[in-house]
């Protein structure tokens, strides 16, 4: 069989920029297959799917060779390629809410690309894009067409946007992350529509993504990339199983799985790479996600489980014995919380949080899960007092700390692990005083001695106390992540609450940042507050979850009563979300 | 939408009142116009005499809530220097300086609309597109009177093309016109050109271009984008606009509201600054609030979120 | 109109501003600074420079060609020397145009951080006062105060600040207002940092480099505006040396004795130039492309964008 | 448009005329601005008599004029003198335009220039009589100012905004502060002007003048910058003229507070600058130092065989240092000039700083806003050391003008009783020879007092297009009336 899509040889440089994004890449589609482009931030899947449709701007040099159905599309001219776009290659983008047109509604858009290569009437085009906007799943399609994207949800947007890059019937389809911006539940209905419609229609499929969940679950065959260059390719049964490439093994490995040993330790990338590899080489050795200190990384293989098996103090409850509440008093006591934000303009109020109560105890791992918009990081900030509830109250360790007024001038006993790793650090002041800070505020150290703790801390979570005077934007994502951790240490909290703290994490990355929180908690009997929207992350880490949904939850119960025998419908649907589990890898 | 523009009318009002306060403790703890008013070698009795019949010498206070309280029930005293309803003087004026202002934003913004197609549509720019930025960037580093000054020189005196002062004829709306509109083109066509590669650069206009439109379509769709942060200036200049004509008028002997201000200023007339000001405020707040209501038109998010751009 | 240029359209973008660097500038940026260094350098060695005193009179040689009678650049209606003039000139309106700037950037910024991280009705009352600033045309604003508040050097450099806060102030507040969501600021606040110092170290840095920007910016509009004052013969007083007050005086000069309009107003536009230039070059300075993340369906990440497109 | 230049608006007999202030009011007695308000409105209103050309007082709407007492002024009116409305211009009307004039509670600004004036009374229809209080010799100068109104028209319309009078022109356009445009009755009683149409265009700046003028937009313009003459005169399609106006500038001194309080430090100060040099390079030698006069010649009262302060530097130090100022402790003053009120008055202050400066007086130039500097000058009564003034009187007599420095005169700024008496007694003589010696005692008392810096008339430079007939006149008044069109009929 022909390729329909050879890609060979394939460079793409930004001189301008001094970055070669992608190098002597060569891959293929046939009609109608479907292949997944897989690979960390910023390995060159964008720049190799843009390159397909010449949709760099004139700040790329691209050299090699691209064949759409026997035609070079390398050098060809605007004409032509303006003849392919749309019609038989079209591409569907990240973030929909960007990639479509503001300020024309969603029909006039399809309808418009629709007209670009029809020659037909101004009705007959609009006739045709409620007709796909229908298909796609739009309900009362002739009415929404003429909403605007914004009024839509980030799931509809992605259905529409699919509706306006198959209106014309293409041939290949390149869809870059279609799916990262959205909810597990909303990600799975979504691939399930291109799925359909990839067969409906028969064309072929180029999936970027970075996860292996959904690669898995569409793929035929998967090409791994990393800095740039292809260094796996194959079935997709053959990456995940058997990868040659130690990079695309050890990928393949560090995300957790539905299958695997709760509180175990994740074998991480750079280890793997290590272990199959030898010492990295030259180039693997300059990127900075490569270069943490063995030292953090190769302590413990801890027990089976865990909690507080090895804390002082705590009277050796772990998971699985039952409400933590029951036994001993709590560390956390939240009741009936309730917080409501006023709506907008002609809009009713949004209640984001409604009577929430929960426990924690000393030592414990709460997992709180649920689609976006749930209330899960309003209530952390209840916790952390960055708000007071509307209602309710929360106690910690007997002390009522509901009004954030109730705690000031008081050394704080709960900390935070922030999402972003990018905004949760101060860019213009050192990694030292971001950690150091707190200890000026509540302890009589001294600069010297603060000064040892910082570097103390950062070597407990893995860090080279050197880097004590580096700025954050020196530090990739997963130190930076690291750098806020050892922050939230500062003050030896008794509960560390971790809003998603890996989920802006690349894969390669996450393992690492899992790792050390697990780790952290055992040496420390912290307790922690752990929030998700991934079960399989949540699974991993905690051993009590409680499932949230419009603000309630509807669910609280130990790990294994939630993963294998939800009571609640809302927790089955997320359960069914889940991407099915990658093969074993190794 | 009848809440917002409720709320943004009384916003609205608050600082109309809030600048006419301001002007009118300024200029009414700065002296008695009375001696302007009196003729030469009145004595003072004489000059006391037309100061209490013109209410000078009363408290501020009292001037002040007399005054705002006049205000309210639409009544302005009469100018002191034209001797009759300050407002009616305004009013004839005011014509002038809409004509003036009007001329002058709408060729400001049509250059503006042009350089920044020019200059912002192709991101291979170099020198041999990137000229006119360095134009605008010059006209805007040059001092308004400086222009008008030369522009006389060298289109009235020079050359005798057209007329140097006055609005006598068709074309002496020219200069003070092109003088003008050298203030306002620059932030306008730097607005509408950064906002314009802004736009092609998201998103949404590669998804054009994935979509098999040509560059010009992509083009007009970002531009119509980049319309809104354009119409968000031209509110801000509008204030720029309305002090412009002030100068302008003056440099050009215009017979507009900006040059009335001036005089009257000049002659201490001081109900007819207080009204003059009033129109050259409420004519900037009007000009911002169509700039919101447009912001409504132009942007669905506005429209449905209903709230201003602010 | 040029006496009062735009605020500049530095839009502020969501999310922390990336740590200053010492500004690497380059080309026309260069050339921007080289022109104000320049100039501070002839304003404070004008003593050395000048030929002649700038303020001797040689009435028997008024409106000297350049090169005449030993006048290098010749001299203006009273037989100054115009080259000393042009060198002591420079004084006056750097003096006055980077006091204001600082005066109205200080006044701003310290306001802009209270009120966007305040809220409430702090917020409401300065943004308020700041409309209210924005009402009243500033060239009105600043003849009604020069006219009757008294012509001074300090009173003209008030005004300037005065007309020019609400840009800073704006900027600010907007800038703060997504800063404050930062998770770093919030860090602080979970960590017990009382507000004081979050002010000044987590938000102040922020907004350094935005602030710097429209300082330079304004720098333009300061200079320009006490040249626009002084030609209206508010500002610089006689027989002082000031570039605008020698456009003024020299400008019914332009068709016997042009050099002595013209060569101030050229001095002035290549100081408006400079500051200009930096401006643009320091707004321009983006910061270099840092990993953009795919956030994975958060709340957060959406408030974000919402906050930038809004 | 067409044909508007100078040549074609001759053809169409047509006149553009800059103006320097805009027309505030059509109300002719509630303006005493002669440039501007009162040149428009003296052509479309008329008086009893008027102030010719040449400064004489020749008649108007009054044919002949006697004083039938001392204090009785008899006239008698033109017979054909009508209002445009068709209504006759006689006796009834003229007493209520007095009357009107009089009553306090319309508070007109012209009444400040009749202050002798008590009443009128109708003789006959064509005959009435004007009453003053004091035998008035100045009287017909002020009756030259008096316009009349018609009373009918009056009582219906707003004559603020509104102008019928009787005289030559006739308003087609006005707008407050806007051009003014007239036409030529066809049906005026009097000399029918040879200019049809008239057009003023309001050009406060100098420069635009200027411009105008080079640029052919307009006829005619007064009160020009004399350092704009080399330019004018550059242009073979102007016509320049110069005389001396009935202004004199000077630069009054505070002798009631400071150093100005001491006589030696005034004549010093006279001493020190060279007035000569200052006519001769910043007024293009258009006028001559004044001869320590406050007049200029054309006064009424005025006295000849005064000299004025030569330039004496040597002197002006002595005298200084006589009066206790010298090099430990030097003279500082303040000198006040309004900016952009007086031609070249800005230069003209700059220039004597500077030469005061040689003589050791250091001086502070405080140039203010006219409106700032007379608020103070007259209501604060914060006049500093110096400031730079220019006066005339409008009756064009030297009691009017001398009355702005007697003792109890808010403008006055000195209290001398020599002066005072010599001036007061002067006003109730009668006989012409008698008043005139007391004023020239008045004058003589002044420059040996030096209450001001004596510099020199105020020059008038005006530019006319090529082809237009129009005789320059001291005092301000800009009438189409006088100007004809060379070649051009009518
Ligand atoms: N226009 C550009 N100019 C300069 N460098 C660029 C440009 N576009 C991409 N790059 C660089 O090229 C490299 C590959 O980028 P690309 O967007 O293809 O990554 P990616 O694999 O799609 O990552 P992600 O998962 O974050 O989307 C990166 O290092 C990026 O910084
Ligand atoms: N400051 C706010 N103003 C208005 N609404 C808010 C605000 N903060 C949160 N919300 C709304 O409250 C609801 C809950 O938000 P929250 O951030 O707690 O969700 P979440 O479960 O953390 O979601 P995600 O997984 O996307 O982070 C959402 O609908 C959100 O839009
Ligand atoms: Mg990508
Ligand atoms: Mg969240």
């Amino acid at each position: 069989m022909n390729p329909l899509l050879e890609v060979s040889g394939l460079n793409v440089a930004f001189p301008g920029a001094g970055v070669r994004a992608v190098r002597d890449v060569s891959w293929q589609v046939g009609p109608g297959e479907t292949i997944g482009l897989v690979g960390e931030s910023g390995s060159g899947k964008s720049a190799t799917g843009l390159a397909v449709l010449g949709l760099h701007g004139p700040g790329a040099r691209i050299t090699g060779s691209i064949r759409f159905d026997g035609r070079e599309l390398v050098g060809a001219d605007e004409r032509e390629l303006r003849g392919i776009r749309g019609r038989r290659i079209s591409t569907i983008f990240q973030d929909a809410l960007d990639a479509l047109n503001p300020y024309r509604p969603v029909g006039a858009q399809i309808a418009e690309a629709y007209r670009l290569h029809h020659d037909v009437s101004r009705t007959a085009a609009r006739t045709r894009a409620v007709e796909l906007l229908e298909r796609v799943g739009i309900d009362r399609a002739g009415r929404r067409a003429k909403d605007y994207p914004h009024q839509f949800s980030g799931g509809m947007r992605q259905r529409v946007m699919i509706a306006a890059a198959l209106v014309n019937e293409p041939d290949l389809v390149i869809a870059d992350e279609p799916t990262t911006a959205l909810d597990a539940t909303v990600q799975a209905q979504v691939l399930r529509l291109l799925t359909e419609l990839q067969r409906e229609m028969g064309m072929a499929v180029v999936l970027v993504t970075h996860d292996f969940g959904v690669v898995s679950q569409m793929c035929s065959r998967v090409v791994v990339m990393y800095r740039g260059r292809v260094v796996e390719q194959g079935s997709a049964a053959e990456v995940l199983t058997a990868a040659r490439h130690p990079y695309a093994r050890a990928l393949v490995a560090s995300v957790p799985r539905m299958d695997d040993t709760p509180g175990s330790r994740l074998p991480t990338v750079p280890e793997t790479v290590a272990s199959l590899m030898g010492p990295l080489d030259e180039e693997a050795l300059s990127d900075p996600t490569l270069r943490v200190p063995a030292a953090g990384e190769a302590r413990s293989d801890g027990p089976e489980d865990t909690a507080a098996v090895e804390v002082k103090g705590a009277e050796g409850f772990g998971i699985g014995k039952g409400r933590a509440g029951e036994k001993t008093t709590p560390l956390l006591r939240a009741r009936d919380l309730t917080v409501t934000f006023p709506g907008r303009i002609g809009r009713a109020p949004l209640r984001a949080v409604d009577g929430v109560s929960f426990d924690i105890a000393p030592g414990e791992s709460f997992g709180l899960v649920g689609e976006s918009g749930s209330g899960k990081s309003t209530i952390s900030r209840v916790l952390l007092g960055l708000r007071s509830p509307d209602d309710g109250s929360v106690v910690f360790d007997g002390e009522d700390i509901t009004r954030p007024a109730r705690r000031r001038g008081r050394a704080p006993a709960i900390q935070m692990v922030f999402q972003d790793p990018y905004g949760s650090l101060n860019p213009d002041r050192r990694i030292g005083h971001t950690i150091g800070a707190p200890l000026a505020l509540h302890t009589d150290l001294s600069r010297t001695e603060r000064r040892e703790r910082v570097a103390a801390l950062l070597t407990e979570v893995g860090l080279d106390p050197a880097l004590a005077d580096a700025y954050p934007d020196e530090l990739s994502g997963g130190m930076r992540q690291r750098v806020g951790i050892a922050r939230a240490l500062a003050l030896e909290p008794r509960l560390l609450v971790a809003d998603e703290p890996v989920s802006a994490l690349d894969v390669s990355v996450q393992a690492q940042v899992l790792n050390l929180l697990t780790e952290l908690r055992r040496s420390r009997g912290l307790a922690m507050l752990f929030v998700s929207h991934d079960l399989t992350v949540v699974r991993h880490m905690c051993s009590r979850i409680a499932v949230l949904h419009q603000g309630r939850i509807v669910e609280v119960g130990e790990r294994d009563q939630i993963m294998e025998r939800p009571v609640s419908d809302h927790t089955r649907a997320l359960l069914d979300a889940m991407p099915a589990p990658a093969h074993h890898p190794v | 939408m009848i809440r917002f523009l409720t709320r943004r009318l009384s916003l609205t009002l608050l600082a109309v009142w809030g600048a006419l306060s301001a002007v009118f403790l300024v200029l009414h703890s700065s002296g008695d116009p009375a001696v302007m008013m009196a003729p030469i070698g009145a004595p003072p009795e004489k000059v006391a005499q037309l100061s209490h019949a013109l209410g000078y010498d009363r408290p501020l206070a009292e001037q002040y809530f007399s005054f705002f309280g006049d205000a309210l029930r639409g009544h302005f005293p009469d100018s002191l220097t034209f001797q009759q309803p300050a407002i009616e003087v305004v009013l004839q004026r005011l014509g002038a300086t809409v004509l003036l202002a009007g001329v002058a934003l709408a060729a400001a913004a049509l250059l503006a609309l042009a350089v920044g197609l020019w200059t912002g549509s192709r991101e291979d720019g170099g020198a041999r597109r990137e000229w006119p930025m360095w134009v605008v960037f010059l006209a805007q580093s040059v001092p308004g009177f400086y222009v008008g000054v030369l522009l006389v020189w060298i289109f009235g005196v020079r050359l005798h093309w057209l007329p140097t002062s006055g609005a006598t004829t068709a074309t002496s709306i020219v200069l003070p016109a092109a003088t003008l509109a050298c203030g306002v083109l620059p932030p306008l066509a730097r607005v509408f050109r950064n906002n314009l590669r802004g736009e092609l650069a998201r998103p949404y206009s590669r998804t054009g271009t994935a979509l098999g439109m040509s560059r010009a379509r992509v083009v007009r769709h970002a531009a119509y984008g980049s319309l809104l942060p354009t119409v968000t200036v031209l509110g801000l200049e509008a204030g720029a606009l309305l002090g412009g004509t002030v100068i302008v008028e003056s440099v050009f002997s215009w017979p507009g509201v900006g040059q009335l201000a001036v005089t009257a200023l000049q002659n201490q007339d001081y109900p007819l600054v207080l009204a003059d000001l009033t129109f050259l405020i409420l004519a900037f707040v009007l000009v911002n609030l169509i700039v919101d209501l447009l912001y409504g038109v132009l942007d669905p998010r506005v429209r449905h979120e209903g709230r201003g751009p602010r | 109109m040029k006496l009062l240029p735009p605020p500049p359209q530095t839009t502020p973008e969501a999310g922390p501003a990336p740590r200053t660097r010492r500004p690497r500038l380059g080309g026309a940026g260069a050339v921007g600074a080289v022109l104000l260094a320049l100039v501070a350098l002839v304003a404070v060695c004008a003593p050395l420079l000048a030929p002649h005193d700038p303020l001797a009179q040689d009435l028997a040689h008024t409106n000297a060609a350049p090169g005449e009678h030993g006048y290098l650049l010749g001299t203006d209606q009273l037989g100054r020397d115009l080259l000393s003039r042009l060198l002591y000139g420079a004084r006056t309106p750097l003096l006055v145009g980077v006091v204001a700037v600082v005066c109205g950037g200080a006044f701003g910024t310290l306001l802009g951080l209270v009120s966007g991280f305040a809220r409430g009705w702090a917020d409401q009352v300065l943004s308020r006062l700041a409309d209210i600033q924005l009402a009243l045309p500033s060239v009105l604003l600043a003849l009604l105060v020069l006219t009757f508040g008294g012509q001074s050097t300090a009173v003209l450099v008030l005004v300037i600040a005065l007309t020019g806060w609400p840009a800073y102030f704006r900027l600010v507040r907007s800038r703060v207002l997504s800063l404050r969501t930062m998770p770093y600021v919030e860090a602080s606040l979970t960590q017990g940092v009382p507000t004081w110092r979050v002010l000044l170290y987590d938000l102040l840095p922020g907004v350094r480099g935005l602030v710097a920007v429209t300082a330079t910016l304004d720098l333009s509009r300061a200079v320009l505006m006490e040249a626009g004052l002084t030609y209206l013969g508010l500002g610089a007083q006689a027989p002082a040396a000031d570039w605008g007050l020698m456009v003024a005086e020299g400008q019914g000069q332009l068709l016997g004795a042009w050099w002595v309009a013209v060569l101030p107003g050229l001095c002035l536009v290549a100081l408006v130039i400079g500051a200009n230039l930096l401006g643009e070059r320091l707004a321009g300075r983006r910061p270099g492309r840092r990993p953009v993340r795919t956030v994975k369906n958060t709340a957060t990440a959406n408030r974000a964008k919402r906050s930038t497109t809004a | 448009l067409p044909g508007d230049t100078p040549r074609g608006r001759a053809d169409a007999s047509r006149v553009t005329i800059g103006l320097s202030a805009a027309v505030t009011t059509l109300d002719p007695m509630n303006t005493t601005s002669v440039g501007t308000d009162l040149s428009v409105l003296s052509s479309v209103y008329s008086s009893l008599v008027t102030r010719r050309p040449d400064l004489t007082i020749g008649p108007d709407a009054a044919t002949s004029w006697r004083r039938v007492e001392p204090t009785r002024w008899r006239f008698t009116l033109h017979r054909k003198a009508a209002f445009a409305d068709g209504s006759p211009l006689d006796a009834d009307v003229v007493v209520w335009n007095v009357e009107r004039l009089l009553n306090a509670a319309n508070a007109l600004r012209m009444t400040s220039n009749f202050p002798s004036l008590k009443a009128a009374r109708k003789v006959d229809r064509h005959t009435v009589d004007l009453l003053t209080t004091t035998p008035d010799a100045d009287l017909l100068g002020a009756l030259s100012f008096l316009y009349l109104l018609s009373p009918r028209w009056a009582a219906r319309h707003q004559p603020a905004t509104q102008a019928m009078g009787s005289g030559p022109y006739e308003i087609t356009d006005y707008s407050p502060g806007g051009t003014v445009e007239l036409r030529a009755r066809d049906d005026y009683w009097g000399r029918k002007p040879a200019i049809r149409r008239v057009t003023y265009r309001i050009t406060p700046s100098e420069p635009a003048r200027v411009s105008g003028l080079l640029s052919g937009e307009l006829d005619a313009v007064a009160g020009l910058d004399p350092q704009d003459l080399d330019r004018l005169r550059a242009d073979r399609a102007l016509r320049i003229q110069r005389l001396d106006t009935t202004r004199m500038a000077f630069i009054k001194l505070n002798t009631l507070k400071g150093p100005m309080r001491d006589v030696r430090v005034r004549r010093a100060v006279n001493y020190a600058v060279d007035k000569r040099a200052i006519t001769a390079s910043l007024l293009k030698n258009t006028v001559r130092p004044s001869p320590g006069q406050l007049l200029t010649d054309y006064y009424s009262g005025h006295t000849d065989g005064l000299s004025g302060y030569p330039h004496d530097p040597d002197r002006a130090r002595a005298l200084l240092r006589e009066a206790g100022y010298g090099n430990g402790h030097p003279l500082k003053v303040t000198l006040r000039v309004p900016s952009g009120q007086y031609v070249a008055g800005e230069l003209v202050v700059q220039a004597v700083a500077q030469q005061l400066s040689e003589a050791g007086v250091s001086v502070r130039i405080d140039s203010v806003p006219f409106t700032v500097y007379m608020q103070k000058y007259l209501q604060e009564k914060a006049m500093p050391d110096m400031q730079y003034i220019t006066q005339a009187w409008p009756t064009l007599a030297a009691g009017g003008l001398y009355g702005l420095f007697v003792s109890d005169s808010p403008y006055a700024y000195w209290d001398d009783q020599e002066f005072t008496a010599a001036v007061a007694e002067a006003r109730r003589t009668e006989g012409r020879t008698a008043r005139d010696a007391l004023y020239a005692r008045a004058a003589r008392r002044a420059r040996d007092q030096a209450p001001v810096l004596f510099l020199f008339p105020q020059p008038g430079v005006y530019a006319t297009a090529e082809g237009l007939n129009w005789r320059a006149r001291p005092d301000d008044w800009v009438r189409p009336a006088d100007m004809s069109w060379k070649g051009a009929a009518g």
